[in-house]
């Protein structure tokens, strides 16, 4: 019974595991990125029970559960309902890298949709956001159907 | 024919933001043999387990498979039960049901996370949708931040409300609870004066993330009688996982799955009058701005009123209704532990066996689970089989 | 044990990708299957969904079917294991006496993960992982094991594949129906030896629901419900060098408690039909050994003798099995559903006639590490 | 950077490449931290030995599966054993794979373990191992602590 009693110094196995996912889009999000992508239109879909209207569009409308096939145009602009600013660092696991921050998340309902977005805002100083404010997006030129890309950002709208 | 179950043991690691000492087997087991000595009973006893965690933490595929060596499940049925932050409470409910079900008669529950093995942050942002959410989010902070905004303007709540709540439970962790993993106490100035994450949510309103592991012991009703002279009686369970995009978390006045997971778990055990009836509360909270908002979803008070039962201490310790003596979320959060925590802490209370944590004379204890999207799962405990 | 039935059963068609998203799957499998039932979402009083974080690439991966599958009404839970596992939460629910009706749901988008770097994370992080072994390599590991302990050969493994790919012709649900021969399967590509391209399952996309109900909602679907008779679930050791990979004990035992719960006394001439876990060829055999039908080491003979083909004594896996279609996580649950189909006598050209008793299984983790066991009956 | 998403065959659907890449680090534990440190520095296998059902198990656990005993007793087993099983996969993972397919995997019963140890098989041609050939670890020059300083197992020289 050699070495008994002798405690080891805590030890650690590192590794990077890399798991590509190539995720398919379905029916209703290939719909929404190509409207995107091709007509720079932001599509939902509308319970045919209840009206609301879904963006992005999903299949079943978790109030009625009836399956959804009405696509339906909403507006590129839209409210501000609440934001936060990300500035402490983490790893985007899209790439094993750190995340570039600070970026702000915009949580925005959109003009004709009844659910809400989350994409990214062009202003990261928390003093100069307001919930409640009016924002627009900004499409990309170069659009490949990447939501998080096709729009590039949502700007405030400023008053006139 | 309903088959009672009660909670027979329970056991916890000492939670710690980094356990370097042991692989995830061993941190396992520690809370699983101190669940076994408080109930005086050996792994031969078990007859089925439960286990549960989240897993891009620790990046192991079929965990309920790979933790044999630690859980005890050699040879046993195991099974594995994940539904992200409420694990912990899903775990507790599936533990449940199988001593419910007649299927089995000691049933070993598991939760444990080891999240110093990776960037929390980074693994909980892969939760969110692929296509259309998972650049922008990081966490559930920012909808959380929004809420408490909007009850702030509706019913004049305050942020030191908050940093209240953050006070109450970090300090009950200080005071009471040897296993917490912060054990610092705090003041209503510290909270403040902590940096915000979102406005209004400051660093000291936020929970941290832990290493640690928990067990519990569910028994259908003959068996648990042996076993312990005072079991925790499993008198409802509730649970509701409402949504799907986080976005659509966004503009909840208060958590609508909270509130619907009660009614569930309170029909069951024949709550009424929730603020009467109980006697402790282990709730969830993942920010402390929750610990003001989330009580009326609950029931334990009004709407615009969580305000009111915090600053009249109606919550400490020595209150009406004590909530988390054990420091709760906010001091120790193993996330695939943390709900199934409030199960064991809430189960000890009205066992008595919670020792400096033990609220006098607790018989009707609550204990809920939060994470997903805005979900929620709800348990109610009794040392009685019936309310009075 | 209190009745309970299944009542209601659905599948996707398997196919190596399915265009559809987690949630348009597996609202298709929950709509036909409600459907199947001669209910509505208002019937069902608790969900289980059958999700796994890896294959979904998503931590919380049942968030993203929660609506789809009607689980943000009522109670539920994510069962992360084999889809028989899920539908054992279910049965658990009903028999506690507090629901009546379950939905179970399974999906699997394999397509979109790859396998191999997938099941690699199976394995210890700390130890055997570094070695890049997966499902394909430690399953060939225990098929060396099993022939070289029993002398069970290439070809009686081979056998079972040519079996299961030429039922798989009678299933429109199955991936792969193919017409080949014994030869065809030993000449096929080796993956790692001995296992070659046609001892593997393919790995595909698809969904399956069944509708579970306590009895007095049940007695109402009259001849359409099919009871579960026994249940039982154990695993075996986790590192495989801890393990005889030859013996299936955990698979024994949870045959046992099933069989002691549905009173079968002897196997072979209790059960009627049986829908195995086989992912592998070599599978079907050991399994066929561990749920009794034969002595350990004699499946091969077994296989010879033609005793499990469709005109067999024991008709074993007459869909095709999961060498003919492998939604992972679904697979079981698929099993289950398949043997609801034939005691119902609705397996169309796959039917086992006069089927009374039919048994479903379910592995979990590597090389059968874990086992769950159904005995339905009519 | 934006992502190219490609078409889905002929479905008229998109499908969205991206990835989970993460950073792991994963405690080895009181066991595995013994085991390793014990290779890497001194070229030792050791085992830990069940006082209940006496099984010697490598790679070590706090914890006796079959019994679930404490084991504290720690044993060091020898470098060569019996290979129990081999397989050699053919087929390319990227990312995943120690070796260039094909390589050689085994389980090999290290003489004075209970359990077998399973790791790469080397030292003669792939297509050349036999169940029950004696086995030798081969160690790494610079080991660093983890399960390949044992570089993998030969056939042991008779």
């Amino acid at each position: 019974m050699a070495g008994e009693g002798r405690e080891a110094k805590p030890l650690s196995i590192t590794s990077t595991p890399d798991m590509p996912y190539s995720y398919h889009a379905g029916f209703y999000y290939s719909r929404f990125l190509k409207e995107l992508r091709d007509n720079k239109r932001i599509v939902g879909v509308k319970c045919p029970r209840c009206s609301k209207i879904y963006v992005p569009p999903r299949i079943v409308c978790r109030e009625c559960f009836v399956k959804m096939e009405e696509f339906v145009p909403v507006s590129h602009e839209g409210t501000l309902l609440a934001f936060t600013v990300t500035n402490f660092p983490y790893i985007d696991t899209t790439t094993g890298e750190q995340k570039k921050i600070p970026f702000t998340a915009a949580f925005i309902k959109l003009d004709g949709a009844d659910s809400n977005i989350v994409h990214r805002l062009d202003e990261t100083d928390e003093k100069k956001i307001k919930a409640g404010t009016r924002l627009r997006a900004v499409f990309s030129e170069n659009r490949t159907g990447d939501y998080f890309h096709d729009i590039d950002h949502f700007s405030m709208i400023q008053d006139t | 024919m309903i088959r009672r179950v009660g909670v027979v043991g329970f056991g916890q690691t000492h939670h710690r933001s980094r356990n370097t000492e042991c692989n995830g087997q061993e941190l396992i087991a520690v809370a699983v043999r101190r669940a076994l000595e408080s109930a005086e009973l050996t792994m031969a006893d078990i007859d089925a387990i439960v286990i549960g965690n989240m897993d891009h933490f620790e990046s192991i595929n079929n965990v309920d498979m790979w933790s044999v060596d630690g859980s005890g499940g050699y040879m046993k049925p195991i099974m594995k039960v994940t539904t992200g932050g409420t694990t912990g409470s899903a775990i507790g409910h599936a533990g449940f049901y199988h001593a419910a079900s007649g299927l089995f008669d000691t049933v070993l529950v598991i939760g444990w996370e080891q999240n110093s093995e990776s960037d929390t942050t980074a693994a909980i942002s892969t939760c969110f949708d692929p296509i259309t959410e998972r650049d922008f989010t990081a966490g559930a902070i920012g909808p959380l931040a929004a809420q408490y905004t909007a009850y702030m303007n509706k019913y004049g709540a305050t942020e030191e409300d908050a940093a209240l709540v953050s006070v109450r439970d970090h300090n009950n962790a200080a005071s009471y609870n040897p296993y917490a993993h912060l054990r610092q106490t705090v003041t209503v100035e510290d909270v403040m004066k902590s940096a915000y994450v979102s406005y209004p949510i400051k660093l000291l309103d936020m929970c941290p993330r832990s290493d640690g592991a928990c067990a519990v012991i569910f028994a259908a009703e003959q068996k648990a009688r042996k076993i312990v002279d005072k079991p925790a009686w499993i008198l409802g369970v509730g649970d509701c996982h409402i949504l799907v995009h986080l976005a659509d978390g966004i503009g909840l006045a208060s958590l609508p799955s909270l509130e619907i997971a009660a009614k569930q778990a309170y029909k069951m055990a024949g709550i009424i009058e929730p603020f009467r009836q109980f006697d402790v509360a282990e709730l969830y909270i993942p920010a402390s701005t929750a610990g003001v908002t989330w009580m009326e979803a609950l029931g334990l008070c009004d709407e615009g009123k969580g305000p009111g039962l915090i600053r009249g201490g109606m919550t400490d310790m020595g209150g009406k209704l004590p909530i988390n003596p054990s420091g709760g979320v906010l001091a120790t959060n193993p996330i695939g532990a943390t709900g199934l925590l409030r199960i064991g802490e809430a189960a000890f209370q009205v066992m008595g066996k919670a020792e400096k944590k033990q609220v006098p004379g607790a018989k009707v204890a609550l204990a809920t689970g939060f994470g997903g999207c805005f979900w929620s799962d709800v348990t109610v405990l009794s040392s009685t089989t019936h309310l009075e | 044990m209190d009745r309970v039935a299944i009542v209601g059963v659905a599948q996707t068609k398997y196919q190596s990708y399915n265009p559809a998203s987690h949630a348009e799957l597996s609202y298709e499998v929950t709509r036909d299957a409600l459907e199947d039932a001669g209910m509505t979402i208002e019937d069902v009083d608790n969900t289980v969904t059958v999700c796994n974080d890896f294959w979904d690439g998503r931590t919380i991966s049942s968030m993203a079917i929660t609506e789809a599958t009607g689980s943000h009404r009522v109670p539920t839970t994510n069962v992360e294991g084999d889809g028989t596992y899920g539908a054992l939460m279910g049965l658990m629910r009903i028999l506690s006496g507090h629901h009546r009706v379950t939905l179970v749901v399974a999906q699997s988008k394999a397509s979109e993960g790859i396998p191999s770097v997938i099941t690699n994370a199976m394995f210890d992080p700390l130890y055997e992982r570094m070695l890049g072994i997966d499902a394909v390599s430690s399953a060939a590991l225990q098929m060396r094991q099993y022939m070289s302990k029993y002398g069970v050969t290439e070809e009686q493994c081979a056998r079972v594949s040519v079996k299961n790919h030429r039922n798989a012709r009678n299933n429109p649900y199955a991936h792969l129906p193919l017409d080949i021969s014994v030869e065809d399967v030993l000449r096929s590509r080796i993956l790692a030896d001995p296992i070659k391209l046609l001892d593997a399952s393919p790995v595909s996309d698809g969904a399956c629901a069944i509708v579970m109900a306590d009895e007095s909602v049940a007695k109402k679907r009259g001849k359409r419900a099919v009871w579960i008779e026994g249940v039982g679930h154990c695993a075996d050791a986790y590192h495989l060098g801890d393990r005889d990979l030859g013996e299936s004990p955990a698979l024994e035992a949870a045959a046992r408690r099933a069989y002691g719960m549905a009173g079968v006394s002897d196997p072979m001439k209790d059960i009627d039909v049986a829908e195995l876990y086989d992912a592998f060829s070599y599978m079907e055999l050991m399994w066929m050994e561990g749920l009794g039908f034969c002595h350990q080491g004699e499946a091969g003979a077994v296989i010879d003798r033609g005793v499990t083909e469709m005109k067999g004594r024991l008709p074993v896996n007459p869909s095709g099995g999961v060498l003919s279609a492998h939604a992972v996580q679904v697979a079981g649950l698929a099993r289950i559903a398949e043997a609801v189909l034939q005691l119902r006598g609705e397996a169309g050209a796959r039917q086992v006639d006069g089927a009374k008793m039919a048994l479903a299984h379910g592995i979990e983790g590597a090389c059968g590490q874990g086992h769950c066991v159904f005995v339905l009956g009519r | 950077m934006a992502v190219r998403s490609e078409d889905l065959g002929n479905t008229g659907t998109l499908m969205y490449p991206s990835r989970i890449k993460l950073p792991y680090t994963w405690h080895a534990g009181k066991a595995g931290s013994r085991f390793y440190q014990e290779l890497r520095d001194n070229r030792r296998i050791y085992g830990t030995k069940c006082p209940q059902c006496s099984w010697v198990y490598v790679p070590p656990r706090e914890t006796c599966p079959r019994c679930y005993r404490v084991m504290d007793e720690w044993v060091e087993v020898s470098n060569t054993g019996t290979l129990l099983v081999f397989t050699v996969t053919r087929y390319a993972v990227p990312g995943i794979q120690p070796q260039e397919p094909p390589f050689a995997i085994g389980i090999v019963k290290l003489d004075g373990a209970s359990t077998g140890l399973v790791h790469l098989l080397g030292g003669m041609d792939v297509n050349e191992f036999r169940v029950g050939m004696r086995m030798q670890a081969v160690f790494r020059e610079k080991r660093q602590g983890n399960y390949l300083d044992i570089e993998y197992f030969r056939p042991l020289k008779t």
